[in-house]
């Protein structure tokens, strides 16, 4: 039953996709959409089940299908754990999802391929249960790789433009740089523990099987790498921002509320390895820090409004790496589910309002849409409140826990974090009041057409913005329920401080931040009515900052274009050498071919002479050279 | 000797049949004997007493003229073989001179008793004359084309070098005899070598260079590209094939029971033998006449054949050159009923002339390819058991740097064999007019049951190497 | 019932394919190829319920050589492999009408029939003449049903002829030495010759030499590019589908047990020659235009890698090694085939004149995804089981090892999704792309599904090579 | 006749025949004409018949001096097919100078 039921959770996403993929032309656009929600909604209730069940009897579910791999030291089985952690990822992977795929049914109703659409939505969703279900890390990375295609296909989904297929390809390639790291992670792991599993490691842990430490560190440090990949943080973050050329629900679905966090479920998985190499950890903690600082002053001067939030994104799992980083599992989990809810939402409300627009997504072309859009306006401020960290809304609780813990543990790693704060309630208020407030500054033409979004778009909105609102209270400080829930897989939980006058202090600082930020936002863009310039009139630091610091420009520099220039040496060079010295070989036989022709003179006096030269040398050789 | 008999009566028989207007009967006659007598070699071979016909040919005095071991018996099988083939490829093409047909026949049908003597030779004034009927025959057959320019010169190099390699080998016989007081080959084998005078090993040695002439090895390998290409392509069959193969096994016996015990002597032959491999393989690679080309791909074989001196077990290299020689002389055979087809409709030799063969005759080029491929050594052609079998030997001698030379060789070799087949199967014909005129029956018949015959030995070389146990 | 009956099969069917005539060589061929396939397929299921299926005769007394076929878990996977791609490669070719039909189609089926016996002789020199015979058949397909200029494509041909049979020359002075050892061809035999090290390490070069020329390994390679790109498909496909891989088996069949001294000795040198191969295929297939050129060195880097896995001399690089050759298999003669089937719509190889596939023709880009996706080893694809244990069993051998050929995972990824983006996606093409036919799906669909069911479920094909794999690493590490 | 050999020596008889056989080949050598080529080799054909006719001598055996006719025989035959070719050469290049046949060459 339990079996059957975990099938079902894992299946009917790809049952969906099979539908869509094979038949999704065949039916109609409403309806194609409508299945791949459904089948969403299927893996939703199933996890709901599993939920309560397992947050009452406190024992994960276990599933073992077949093996797989096999391999000297260890074999690989296709099997599935449901544990709390699981469960908890899967509920608002499959919530969101199946609000994303409602959203869709609307958004994207005017696309022709909108069953491949929803066939790649519930592929995805189906990877991305894999990944969360999986309870060993092949299985995981399956999911792994599975989403990172997905995320492929859904960047690339208008396919006709180059760009967006280069934003696709280049997502896809550095997921696999660090899908590299996670392999070579995997290697050592399975070198060491001769298993995969993570309860067979857990418990081999547990029962103090002598490690190789500085071989674990290397694979910790891989599986990092990895989920600096997936999650991406510096160096490999770039690709997120260009993945923006995907659908908005994509934006909001993949690379916001699920998949990016990826990284996080994994260094939250094997938590118990991780804190046996505090190093790790330490490098972790830096990365995740130093990425929220610089995403989050990227995203000061963006104008296309799905990119602020993009960097934004960057720099919000910048701030659960540090979390991670400072052992704080929970934390950053928390703050996982509570960004799920309010990026989700921002998204699909920059999604609504780029649907009004028609495709609009520069903010400098944007403005005063609150008049026409309320719902979007509205949901849209909760969340953002919500990501500024303004009491009581959820994300207040989630990053106020992350820069308490990093006071607490590493306080220079709490003033970036802060400042990374500060710039996050500037950028996002920046956003609303370009988009929202003052004057339409589009065409006459795109004023006409303005309108709020149809029902199906609004209605995820307004659960998101609910769930956003009051999502922190299932960590209040203190009283958290969700360190209880999951105490059973973290192994080592962050010591939890006392509220005391430190504390309050800080949440009093860090809201002051926030406030501190909506000011200066309200002040360039409310009172002096700024619009940000046209992009050649970018300069100095705002240009850089512009410009994402030409990270992507240096890129190209010292990796991609050296590897174009090594493949035009091995091409114009190499091969031709190579292929020239094996001719050569040949040539040199034909040419001595050529040259003995000369000597082949048809002359018989000249053969007879060779004839008697021929004849003395040899009775020479044999009788008088002894 | 009762082999020979036969042999040079079937050839009267031909010079008289056509006294008596019999030309028609001629090849089939001849071609007929032949396989009689091909048959009652066979069971010589086979059978315990060889005597078979109780003739007492294999008895005293002709046992010191005449051995018929296998070794010998078997040889000559493949020479009756070779002029079978020979003889049946003449009326085609002679047929513009039928007059003379007869006297063709007969002349490969003497050269074919020279052959044999030579190679059953018990008594060196028996090889002597095996190989001066051999000789002169063959001086005869490249120049049988009296009007054309390029016949007299291969003719006349032919018969002056020839000529001359013969006072070589008659110098080395005399000094043999002035060394050991006798002929016969049985005595010499059994005289103590250390007791000859030094005149015996200088004698050995006149008498290998005569021979190496004669299969052509370098430095005396001048005439053969220059005759091969002069003569007559018939003519050249013989002789690249019959003539190159009885030289060479001659040679083979007449060393290895003269035993000469000289410190360098083999080293002469291997070094002899690399050179001629790869002096043949190189100029092989430039040559635009089929014949020429063939010429030096026969001095490169006779290179590999060389390295059957590199023995420790004699019936096993005596087994190994016959298969050798089988292999190569049936491609041969195979490859010159074709090259015998191309040059009497294109009227010349040229590589060019075979371009888009494979598209207009289908089946003469495929026998081509193979008889090339053989030649070169790739499996399942028998040619590569050839090399094989010949490595192995060598190898157990021990002397890997003589393979591995061989064995570059035969990579340089795929460069021209290729040369070929890449004219027949990727090259357009440059004319089609001649398209229609379908392949003569014997050529076709020839080539066709010669490279069967070498695949066969390819599938089952147990049928040629258990002949020697 | 052994062995031998399926040599027997194809090469009967190369005889009546050719008789039957231009008009039903094809079906011929097709019925044929089946056959045989089925006929392996009898015989491994045979052999996996304990019957002996070997085949064993005398062939010649001195030197003694046996017609010697054996039937063990590696061997019938190549062979299932060889005869369960032949009647795709032949289906294939349904699409292209050639002259001279039957000759073609015979040629196909002389060439499995050769590379079936290389796979099954266990005796030295039957299984080097089935090694070289294999070589005839490919030469003429290239040679004359190629594609391209005619100067240029006899230049590539003749030169990767010569150039192969130069390498597998030396191999065949090595058994002959060998043989003198043993006075036996029988490979296990060969693998208890005393020989110093010395010898192991000339003969392992001397094996070496012809199976660095045929994967290929750099810098052996430079006839590959050049051949598959103007071979036509179906030679392509069975020269990187089948034919490379028996020098990957060889290296496994021979090489290894042979002179193990040597193997161990030059390890790292020639996992690392291997892994250099993976790089440098990798670069290159960035800077082609060809689509064939560009599968050409993609291959290049994913047999490097092959090879290196062979050279850990572990258990799981074997085994990596093996399924990694059946994963590649497929999905190259896949990809060889779309390929193909873009050739005949759009009559050029150039990529820069493909484009927007998938507006006009979304079935096949989906197919074209998918292995694409294999190719690039994604998880759930067989070739990830295979790539997975090479690269476990170089990161056994050493951590860098596995993350230097590891970047084939994310250069295999550039190069591949680069050419899949100019390929099928962007604007529509001026060109029509008719959708792919029946036949063509049909063929697609068979590799897909192999590549995606061994991919989930590789048990049974992993258990059928592990024995005899184990059984060979015993003669390979018996030094150590 | 004993006595002489004895007196004289074998080793003189073979000097000598090598003498002539040398002779012989230097004229081939040296000589553009056919004719006088062929008339070279009779010479070296000559001093092999003179050796072994000495040899026969030396060793009392008649072996050698039947050798000998053989050898007469085979030289006359050989020369008949020679000269036979020699017209044949000299119709086609209205000489006999071997310089002019070069074309076969390469």
């Amino acid at each position: 039953m339990e079996t059957n039921l975990a099938l079902l959770l894992l299946f009917a996403p790809f049952a969906g996709f099979l539908i869509n993929i094979f038949f999704g032309k065949k039916i109609s656009r409403t309806l194609s959409g409508t299945l791949g929600t459904i089948a969403v909604a299927v893996s939703f209730a199933v996890t709901v089940f599993f939920f309560l069940q397992v947050s009452s009897t406190k024992v994960p579910v276990m599933v073992d299908l077949f093996q797989w791999l096999t391999l000297q030291n260890f074999s690989v089985n296709f099997s599935f754990q449901l544990d709390q952690l699981s469960l908890l990822w899967l509920m608002f992977v499959t919530g969101i999802g199946t609000l994303i795929h409602v959203y869709s049914i609307s958004y994207m109703h005017d696309d022709e391929n909108i069953n491949k659409f929803f066939a790649y939505l519930n592929l995805f969703i189906f990877f991305m249960i894999t990944l969360v279900m999986g309870s060993n890390l092949l299985i995981m990375f399956i999911g792994w790789e599975g989403v990172g295609l997905c995320s492929y296909l859904l960047i690339g989904f208008w396919y006709k433009n180059q760009d967006y297929n280069d934003a696709a390809k280049k997502a896809f390639i550095m997921n696999r740089i660090g899908d590299l790291g996670f392999l070579i992670g995997i290697f050592i792991l399975g070198y060491l523990f001769h298993t995969v599993e993570f309860t067979g490691m857990k418990s081999m842990i547990d029962n103090k099987w002598p490690i190789n430490e500085s071989l674990l560190g290397v694979a910790m440090l891989c599986l990092f790498i990895g989920a600096c990949g997936k999650s991406a943080q510096i160096p490999l973050y770039t690709w997120l921002p260009d993945a923006m050329a995907g659908p908005t629900p994509v934006s909001a679905l993949i690379h916001a509320a699920t998949m990016v966090t990826a990284g996080i479920f994994m260094i939250t998985r094997l938590n118990f390895l991780f804190n046996l190499t505090p190093d790790v950890l330490e490098i972790i903690a830096i990365v995740g820090a130093i990425t929220s600082l610089v995403a989050a002053s990227i995203g000061l001067v963006q104008n296309d409004i799905k990119k602020v939030l993009a960097y934004s994104t960057v720099s919000q799992l910048g701030l659960m790496f540090l979390a991670l980083g400072l052992g704080a599992y929970e934390v950053a989990v928390f703050h996982v589910i509570t960004h799920a809810f309010f990026k989700a939402c921002l998204f699909l409300g920059s999604g609504s309002v780029i649907h009004a627009l028609h495709g609009e997504q520069d903010m400098r072309n944007m403005g005063g849409l609150r008049k026409v859009m309320k719902i979007t306006f509205i949901t849209f401020l909760i969340s953002t409140l919500a990501i500024s960290g303004l009491p009581p809304l959820s994300g207040f609780f989630s990053k106020d826990e992350i820069l308490l813990t990093a006071f607490h543990h590493n306080k220079p790693l709490w003033v970036i974090g802060s400042i990374a704060s500060i710039m996050t309630a500037f950028y996002m208020f920046r956003l609303v009041y370009l988009t929202f407030y003052k004057d339409f500054r589009g065409t006459e033409e795109q004023k006409h057409h303005l309108h709020e979004s149809p029902s199906l778009i609004t209605f995820p909105l307004v659960v998101l913005a609910i769930l956003a609102f009051f999502g922190g209270a299932i960590s209040f400080p203190g009283m958290s329920w969700l360190n209880e829930y999951l105490a059973p897989v973290i192994a080592k939980p962050a010591v939890h401080e006392h509220l005391g006058t430190t504390e309050y202090i800080l949440m009093g600082i860090a809201v002051a931040g926030a406030f501190l930020g909506i000011g200066l936002a309200y002040n360039k863009y409310i009172s002096k009515g700024e619009v940000p310039p046209q992009d050649s009139e970018i300069t100095g630091v705002a240009g850089v900052l512009y410009n994402k610091y030409y990270v992507d420009e240096i890129y190209t520099a010292i990796i991609v274009k050296p590897i174009y220039a090594i493949g035009s040496f091995f091409k114009n060079v190499t091969e031709v050498a190579i292929s020239a010295f094996i001719f050569g070989l040949g040539k040199v036989a034909v040419l001595l071919g050529n040259e003995g022709k000369t000597i082949q003179n048809g002359s018989i006096g000249f053969y007879l002479l060779f004839f008697v030269l021929g004849v003395c040398s040899i009775i020479g050789y044999i009788f008088l050279v002894k | 000797m009762d082999i020979l008999i036969a042999i040079a009566g079937l050839g009267i028989i031909c010079l008289v049949a056509e006294i008596f207007n019999l030309r028609k009967a001629i090849v089939p006659v001849t071609v007929a004997g032949l396989l009689g007598v091909l048959a009652f070699v066979g069971a010589k071979i086979f059978s315990k007493n060889p005597d078979i016909l109780g003739l007492g040919f294999d008895k005293e005095p002709y046992i010191n003229m005449i051995i018929n071991d296998k070794f010998a018996l078997s040889f000559s099988a493949l020479f009756i073989l070779l002029t079978a083939f020979l003889v049946a490829l003449s009326p085609e093409f002679h047929k513009n001179h039928k007059a003379k047909l007869s006297d063709f026949v007969a002349i490969k049908l003497f050269l074919l008793t020279g052959a044999i003597a030579m190679i059953s030779f018990s008594n060196l004034s028996m090889f002597f004359l095996g190989i001066e009927i051999l000789s002169i025959s063959l001086y005869i057959l490249a120049a049988s084309n009296p009007k054309d320019v390029k016949s007299n010169e291969a003719g006349m190099k032919y018969f002056l070098m020839g000529a001359f390699a013969s006072g070589i080998i008659l110098f080395g016989i005399a000094l043999i005899y002035g060394a050991t007081g006798s002929f016969n080959m049985l005595t010499i084998n059994a005289m103590d070598r250390e007791a000859l005078p030094s005149w015996y090993n200088i004698g050995a040695v006149m008498l290998t260079i005569g021979l190496m002439f004669k299969i052509a090895a370098v430095p005396f390998h001048f005439w053969a590209p220059d005759v091969y290409e002069g003569s007559p392509a018939l003519s050249t069959a013989t002789m690249s094939t019959l003539a190159k193969v009885a030289a060479m096994a001659s040679f083979f016996k007449l060393i290895t029971t003269l035993n000469p015990h000289l410190p360098g002597f083999l080293t002469t032959i291997n070094i002899i033998a690399v050179l001629s491999m790869t002096i043949g393989n190189l100029m092989a690679l430039k040559q635009t006449n089929v014949k020429r080309m063939l010429g030096f791909s026969g001095i490169s074989h006779a290179g590999y054949m060389l390295l059957a001196f590199q023995f420790r077990d004699l019936t096993f290299a005596q087994g190994n050159l016959f298969y050798y020689a089988f292999a190569y002389t049936l491609a041969g055979i195979a490859a010159f009923a074709v090259v015998l087809y191309v040059s009497s409709s294109k009227g010349n030799e040229e590589v060019y002339s075979f371009n888009g063969l494979g598209k207009t005759k289908p089946l003469m080029a495929a026998v081509l390819t193979c008889a090339l491929l053989s030649m070169a050594g790739i499996p399942i052609f028998s040619g590569f058991f050839g090399k094989m079998f010949l490595f192995n030997q060598v190898l157990d001698k021990g002397r890997m740097i003589l393979v591995v030379f061989a064995v570059i060789n035969s990579i340089i070799a795929v460069g021209y064999y290729f040369k070929l087949i890449l004219a027949m199967y990727s090259k357009e014909s440059i004319e089609n007019k001649e398209d229609n005129n379908t392949v003569p029956f014997v050529y076709s018949a020839v080539a066709v049951i010669a490279i069967l015959i070498n695949i066969g030995i390819g599938l089952c070389p147990e049928l040629i190497l258990q002949l020697m146990r | 019932m052994d062995v031998s009956f399926i040599l027997i099969i194809l090469l009967f069917g190369a005889g009546a394919t050719y008789f039957v005539g231009d008009k039903w060589a094809s079906k011929a061929a097709l019925i044929f190829s089946f056959a045989a396939f089925a006929a392996t397929a009898y015989l491994t299921y045979l052999f996996s319920t304990g019957h002996k299926v070997n085949s064993m005769h005398l062939w010649i007394h001195n030197p003694m050589v046996l017609f010697a076929l054996q039937a063990d878990g590696l061997s019938l996977a190549m062979t299932l492999l060889t005869t369960a791609l032949t009647p795709i490669i032949v289906f294939t070719s349904f699409g292209n009408l050639f002259p001279k039909t039957r000759s073609f189609y015979a040629l196909i089926l002389f060439m499995a029939f050769a590379m079936v016996g290389t796979f099954l002789a266990v005796d030295g020199l039957l299984y080097y003449i089935f090694w070289e015979l294999s070589l005839i058949p490919i030469y003429f397909i290239a040679l004359i049903w190629g594609s391209g200029d005619a100067k240029e494509r006899k230049k590539a041909v003749i030169k990767f002829f010569i150039y192969t049979f130069a390498g597998s020359l030396f191999m065949l002075v090595a058994f002959i030495y060998l043989y003198q050892k043993r006075h036996s061809f029988l490979n296990v035999h060969l693998y208890t010759a005393i020989l110093t090290k010395n010898e192991q390490i000339w003969i392992f070069f001397a094996f070496f030499l012809a199976y660095a020329i045929k994967i290929p390994l750099i810098p052996f390679h430079t006839w590959q590019a050049n051949v598959y790109q103007k071979a036509p498909a179906a030679g392509t496909m069975l020269l990187s589908g089948i034919m490379l891989k028996m020098a990957l088996y060889s290296i496994i069949r021979w090489q290894l047990p042979i002179a193990p001294y040597a193997a161990a000795q030059y390890k790292y040198l020639l996992i690392g020659l291997s892994i250099a191969g993976v790089i440098y295929g990798s670069v290159l297939a960035l800077k082609q235009n060809n689509i064939k050129k560009l599968l050409a060195y993609s291959s290049l880097a994913h047999v490097g890698l092959i090879a290196a896995g062979t050279y850990t001399l572990t258990l799981d690089g074997l085994r990596g090694a093996v399924l990694q050759m059946v994963a590649h298999g497929f999905g190259v003669v896949g990809l060889f085939f779309a390929a193909e089937i873009i050739e005949r719509r759009f009559g050029t190889q150039e990529i820069s004149e493909m484009g927007g596939i998938r507006l006009q023709s979304p079935k096949f880009t989906s197919m074209f995804l998918i292995l694409v996706l294999a190719s690039v080893a994604l998880p759930g694809t067989f070739n990830f089981v295979g790539e997975f244990e090479l690269l476990y069993s170089l990161a056994q051998a050493n951590i860098w090892l596995a993350v230097i050929g590891g970047t084939t995972i994310i250069l295999g990824a550039f190069y591949m999704l680069r050419m899949f983006q100019y390929v099928m996606l962007g604007e529509a093409n001026t060109k029509v792309f008719k959708d792919v036919t029946f036949n063509e799906g049909l063929a697609l669909v068979l590799i897909l599904a192999v590549l995606l069911f061994l991919g989930i479920y590789p048990k049974p094909l992993i258990d059928f090579i592990t024995p005899e794999l184990e059984k060979t690493l015993v003669f390979i590490n018996r030094f150590n | 006749m004993e006595n002489i050999l004895q007196e004289i020596g074998i080793d003189n008889y073979i000097y000598l025949a090598t003498l002539l056989f040398c002779i012989g080949i230097f004229g081939v050598l040296y000589r553009r004409n056919a004719i006088v080529m062929f008339m070279s080799i009779e010479i070296m054909l000559n001093a092999v018949n003179l050796l072994l006719v000495a040899f026969s001598t030396y060793h009392q055996d008649a072996a050698g001096q039947v050798f000998v006719f053989f050898s007469m025989a085979v030289a006359a035959a050989e020369v008949a097919v020679g000269l036979a070719i020699l017209v044949a050469v000299f119709r086609n290049h209205n000489g006999i100078d071997i310089d002019n046949l070069k074309n076969l060459k390469g």
